[in-house]
């Protein structure tokens, strides 16, 4: 099967990638958890859906792909977006629906996008993006671009025909892109083992052609080299890919879940693997960084966030006279 | 009949309920629907798959074109499926299924198969979830015949319309307006229904009518209470079903007020006022004091930052703006 | 992998199978002769999707399948309608538009249902019968009916999203439905190799955690066993599977079509497997039917058919006073 | 500029032909497009695979949503993909790319990203083919912000507009209608482009409008030259786009003639009629001499017996009463 393949030598990040993914890492989390802090506490006006757990995965995916390379993920899409390059002010701004957002008020934690760095596309509709990665991916091998798109999405989006559709046209179109699936066990509160019977989601990969490998979602290491291949392997000609990262949600769905549907036992086995400290300890252990070194991370990180929930905080909100603005590029004989 | 105070998620849900232990072939179909799941996102489907069981309440995958397909060859058979899109603005996925199978089955086969599926589907307008998670699209819908099309705006008609949407031998689009689901009013505690095509006179009054249904309903009766202090009576009629659509009570209303203002949360432009601004002027025409009036949301898409969705939306300021205008036109025939 | 696995004993057809078999597979093929003719003459006003060298897998399939069991099937779904026990008489009438027509002239070719022997559905929505097969053997399966859906489809429509999440959901729901798949190598004008990588649409039921599986579409006894297993198992609780039936469009996409697209060879080759005369063969040497018994069937067909003809071109059109029934059960209040 | 005659099947494909020429970030998309697989199934698209490649012009599989969705991210990186969906009825496949991505994308970004796409559709009716492919949903998309809406009636028309949709920065929905691919008419050589948004007078006339588009043109035209006859002067509007709607034109036109009729292909209850007679009514309140008429297709599924379809979709005839009723209206409004 498809996803039990390991493949032969796989790329294996240099000490610098290494520093690069956990510095990600620690602003990710970071980000996760101001917003849940600022929420509860009604200091924050947002609706979001963390990605608390499941930093490790753009961290790595953020070390692998270039600049020019592009991304498409979902509503739940905020570390994705950090690891590809988008300022965190940038998504503070966003979710607080400022006039200084990228959207400017009309786009949401649903529907970042910050082109300037890659990140084409947030969506809110299940599944709907990866038919979006597909066209990215076909444009830069039409104009012969040595450009790669990666597709995040999660579990529950594999059930989609959307995932279907997109993935079968990628292998016939043989486009340069990587399909990222951060399995997470659950969509919203149903568990995917209710709603796929086959054990993996890189097991689908097989159906249109195309490698597919599950990867442990909390080992920044072994997802540098396991997206590395699959990045590698879209950039030379070599086609899609399908790449299963297993992860946890843990703040559940959406910010104020209850989590009830989860089996305590599960949340904190999965807890216990939480990949930030757990990459902190290997860093140190494996003499990378000292102590020291992971403070001044995290130090910097929280200065990263302060700055930018303080930046958001400041500035305006959006101008009701805009409203009408970015409808079309000329809004000249279009209805009111 | 004994009547209880609820709100109109509770009504919905009791309206399942009865609906599930008065008929076998009930049984609901959907995302996140059973207990384990929540119960539905908004609680309507709380407590069902608990007390019908997981074959009555089927939690899916997350696949809308299948859920409504699926529906629709079970009621093929005689099943009368409650299908969810759990937020109308992913009903496009399903919209093939609705539009080129539920909606024609009884006419292609000449009435040897129906397909009497029940549709529900909720509108999260007004709570900044942004342009893909808040749009009320029943106008995509009131042009497929073949189709109802039902969006109640009380606890009261939720049940009752719900009920008969179960059960109509058509199959119906039902759209549950979230921000009601809190609305609490007197809700009869036994079964019943409302037919379909009887819009309801919320409010009587003189001067002005307001058409309008779903969450036009409560901002429209905010904005004639308003309009009362400055002397101006104003109707407000409650459609309850967009299709079939009550011509009668609607030309008989604007018949006697001879000025309408048309309400709704969809887009202005190209959405569900304009068949009803359409169906009143050719039955009065000649008759009306002031052209009819459109009050919908700007035609732009929504966004999710409270100022500019504000904008964006109507709100009773904007329909009672619109109505001062329609009362103060200048009547084209004496009077 | 699944598409290449065999059973372990397979049903095998009696004498009385193999010969009614036979027998529909000889209907079908008049069937499409004489609509080729009719329209070809300009005798009959009509559309259709010709069958014809796809006839195998109904007639198989109507021998296994049990009156009161399910079909759905396509537009190309003539021999499917007439192996689940539809009147070749009402099949002319619908085409032709006809007032005694099962549609009374509001189907047509596309939409041919008859519910009286189980034919619930065909549609012309590539892929979109195949939910409705789902919900037809939820229906069975909630009411603890030991009925099986067998949904009919092409290999293009794998290729939709319909086919991913009704299989899927099939699967997850653990319904008894068959999904058969007619492979005729080409989806309108395209050939398959162009529009999926993968050697095999049976082998796409492993993304299910279904069974699929392989088969010559040519032989009626083989079909007979590899199907006999899937409805079984369906019946018996075991759950959908999917059955790829190899075949092939004599007259190629829709009538009329000058199959220029078609490797003259591939089409010779596909001729020389005609399953008809091949079948009467296989039934002469075995010794079944002797060379009369084969005449006398297929005169009967004629008779059928020619019956059915006639009939049809006698009955009256419908009257445009019968377009607004049927729209509603009560068509009060409804716009007009 | 050179003209030479040609069919709008010919000015279709001579339009593609020079945006592909012209611009290397225009490319089709689409099933059975390919000359391979017959150029198109009517031929619109034939020629282009042999003559710009197959990196130009794309084979696709069955795949509607992935077609749409694949466009939309290509347009997001600059390039101007012309999407095709074969058959309108289809469309409802791709309705969620179309409506939540293309439409929105500009919006939600701020103009950051946005999908310049091409989606080409085309229309059946009146061809036998039945309920599920022979509909003119332009309806669901008039109401859809963000999108443009063009449904031409002419080959010169149809190769003017699909060049400034194609080259157009925000999505279009194109909608090539069947029945009038073989129609002949004179059509600039050399590439040129219509711009949306104006309706075109194609019979000019003095007491009443009939506003339409795509075949309802040459059925209204077939009407006019009947009731000239009967010395009733008929002037026809071809809408020509519906989003934008050209409302000035509309206003102006029937503004003169005091009577207006509105003729679709489209369902009348629910369809695109509504808007453009509740546009005229708001525009002419009192001004008019007759209540707006619209002719459309009646609220059934289409049947493909040539008798009932025939029933269900307007024709010159059922146009020509309308008008008639329409003159003969007794006016409000002396004079
Ligand atoms: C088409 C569609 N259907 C349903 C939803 C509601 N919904 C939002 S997130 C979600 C679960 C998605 O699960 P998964 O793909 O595993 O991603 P995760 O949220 O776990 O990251 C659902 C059902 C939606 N947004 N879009
Ligand atoms: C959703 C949809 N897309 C496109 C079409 C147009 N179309 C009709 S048949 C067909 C090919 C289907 O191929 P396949 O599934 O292999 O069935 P076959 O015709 O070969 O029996 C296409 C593309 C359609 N009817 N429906
Ligand atoms: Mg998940
Ligand atoms: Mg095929």
């Amino acid at each position: 099967m498809a996803a039990t393949k390991t493949a032969s030598a796989r790329a294996v990040p240099t000490e610098a990638d290494q520093k690069r993914m956990f510095e990600l890492m620690v602003i990710m989390k970071l980000t996760d958890d101001r917003l849940a802090k600022g929420i509860s506490s009604g200091e924050f006006l947002a609706i979001y859906w963390p990605h608390r757990g499941q930093e490790a995965i753009p961290a790595a995916l953020g070390a692998v792909l270039r600049p020019s390379d592009h991304l498409v993920t979902t509503y739940r899409g905020l570390h994705d977006h950090i690891g590809k390059g988008v300022p965190v002010s940038a998504i503070f701004a966003e979710l607080l629906g400022k006039e200084t957002a990228p959207g400017k008020g009309k786009g949401g934690t649903l529907h970042l996008s910050y082109p300037e760095v890659g990140s084409m596309l947030s969506t809110g509709i299940v599944g709907a993006g990866v038919p979006v990665g597909v066209g990215l991916a076909l444009s830069a091998k039409q104009q012969g671009l040595d450009r790669v798109t990666a597709t995040m999405f999660g579990d529950g989006a594999s059930n989609t025909g959307s995932f279907h559709e997109s993935l079968n046209m990628a292998a016939v179109l043989n486009v340069p892109v990587v399909f990222v699936c951060q399995n997470n066990l659950y969509g919203e509160k149903t568990p995917v083992e209710e709603t796929m019977k086959v054990a993996t989601v890189a097991e689908r990969s097989a159906a249109y052609g195309m490698p597919g490998v599950r990867v442990d979602g909390n080992d920044p290491d072994e997802l540098f080299g396991v997206l590395s291949e699959a990045v590698d392997r879209a950039r030379s000609g070599g086609g899609p890919s399908l790449v299963e990262c297993m992860t946890f949600r843990f703040r559940g769905h959406s910010f104020g879940d209850n989590m009830k549907y989860i089996p305590p036992e599960q949340l904190a086995a999965a807890q216990e693997k939480d990949p930030v400290p757990a990459y902190a300890r290997r860093l140190v252990d494996a003499g990378i960084c000292t102590g020291d070194e992971i403070a001044d991370i995290e130090a910097a990180a929280t200065a990263t966030v302060d700055a930018a929930v303080t930046e958001a905080m400041a500035a305006p909100a959006p101008s009701p006279d805009h409203l009408r603005d970015h409808v079309y590029a000329d809004d000249r004989g279009m209805p009111a | 009949m004994e009547e209880r105070e609820m709100t109109m998620q509770q009504a919905l849900n009791l309206a399942l309920d009865q609906a599930l232990a008065k008929d076998e072939s009930v049984f609901l179909l959907g995302e996140d629907i059973t207990d384990e799941a929540g119960g539905g996102i908004v609680g309507v489907t709380a407590g069902l798959s608990t007390k019908y069981g997981l074959d009555r309440v089927c939690n899916t995958p997350i696949s809308e074109a299948a859920i409504v397909g699926a529906a629709i060859g079970a009621a093929l058979d005689g099943r009368r499926p409650v299908a969810e899109v759990m937020i109308m603005d992913f009903i496009g996925i399903a919209l093939d299924q609705i539009a080129n199978h539920a909606a024609k089955m009884r006419f292609m086969t000449a009435g040897r198969t129906t397909s009497p599926i029940t549709v529900r589907a909720a509108v999260l307008s007004g709570m900044g979830t942004g342009a893909t998670h808040s749009q009320s699209l029943e106008g995509w819908f009131m042009g497929i015949p073949g189709l109802k099309v039902v969006m109640p705006s009380s606890p009261a008609d939720a049940k009752g319309l719900l009920t008969t949407a179960i059960f109509d031998d058509d199959p119906v689009l039902f759209i549950e307006t979230v921000k009601l689901l809190g609305t609490k009013g007197m809700v009869p505690v036994d079964e019943y229904s409302i037919p379909f095509g009887q819009a309801n006179i919320v409010r009587p009054g003189t001067d002005v009518t307001i058409v309008t249904y779903g969450r036009g309903v409560p901002e429209s009766v905010a904005a004639a209470a308003e309009l009362e202090a400055e002397g101006i009576s104003v109707e407000v009629v409650d459609l309850r079903t967009l299709l079939p659509l009550d011509t009668q009570t609607i030309v008989e209303s604007v018949g006697r007020t001879r000025r309408a203002v048309v309400v709704t949360y969809s887009v202005r432009f190209g959405g569900p006022s304009a068949e009803i601004a359409a169906t009143i002027n050719e039955h009065l025409f000649g008759e009306l004091a002031a052209p009819v009036a459109r009050v919908g949301a700007q035609f732009t898409p929504i966004p999710p930052a409270s100022v500019l969705e504000a904008a964006h939306f109507p709100d009773p300021q904007r329909i009672a703006d619109a109505v001062r205008r329609t009362v103060g036109a200048p009547s084209t025939v004496g009077s």
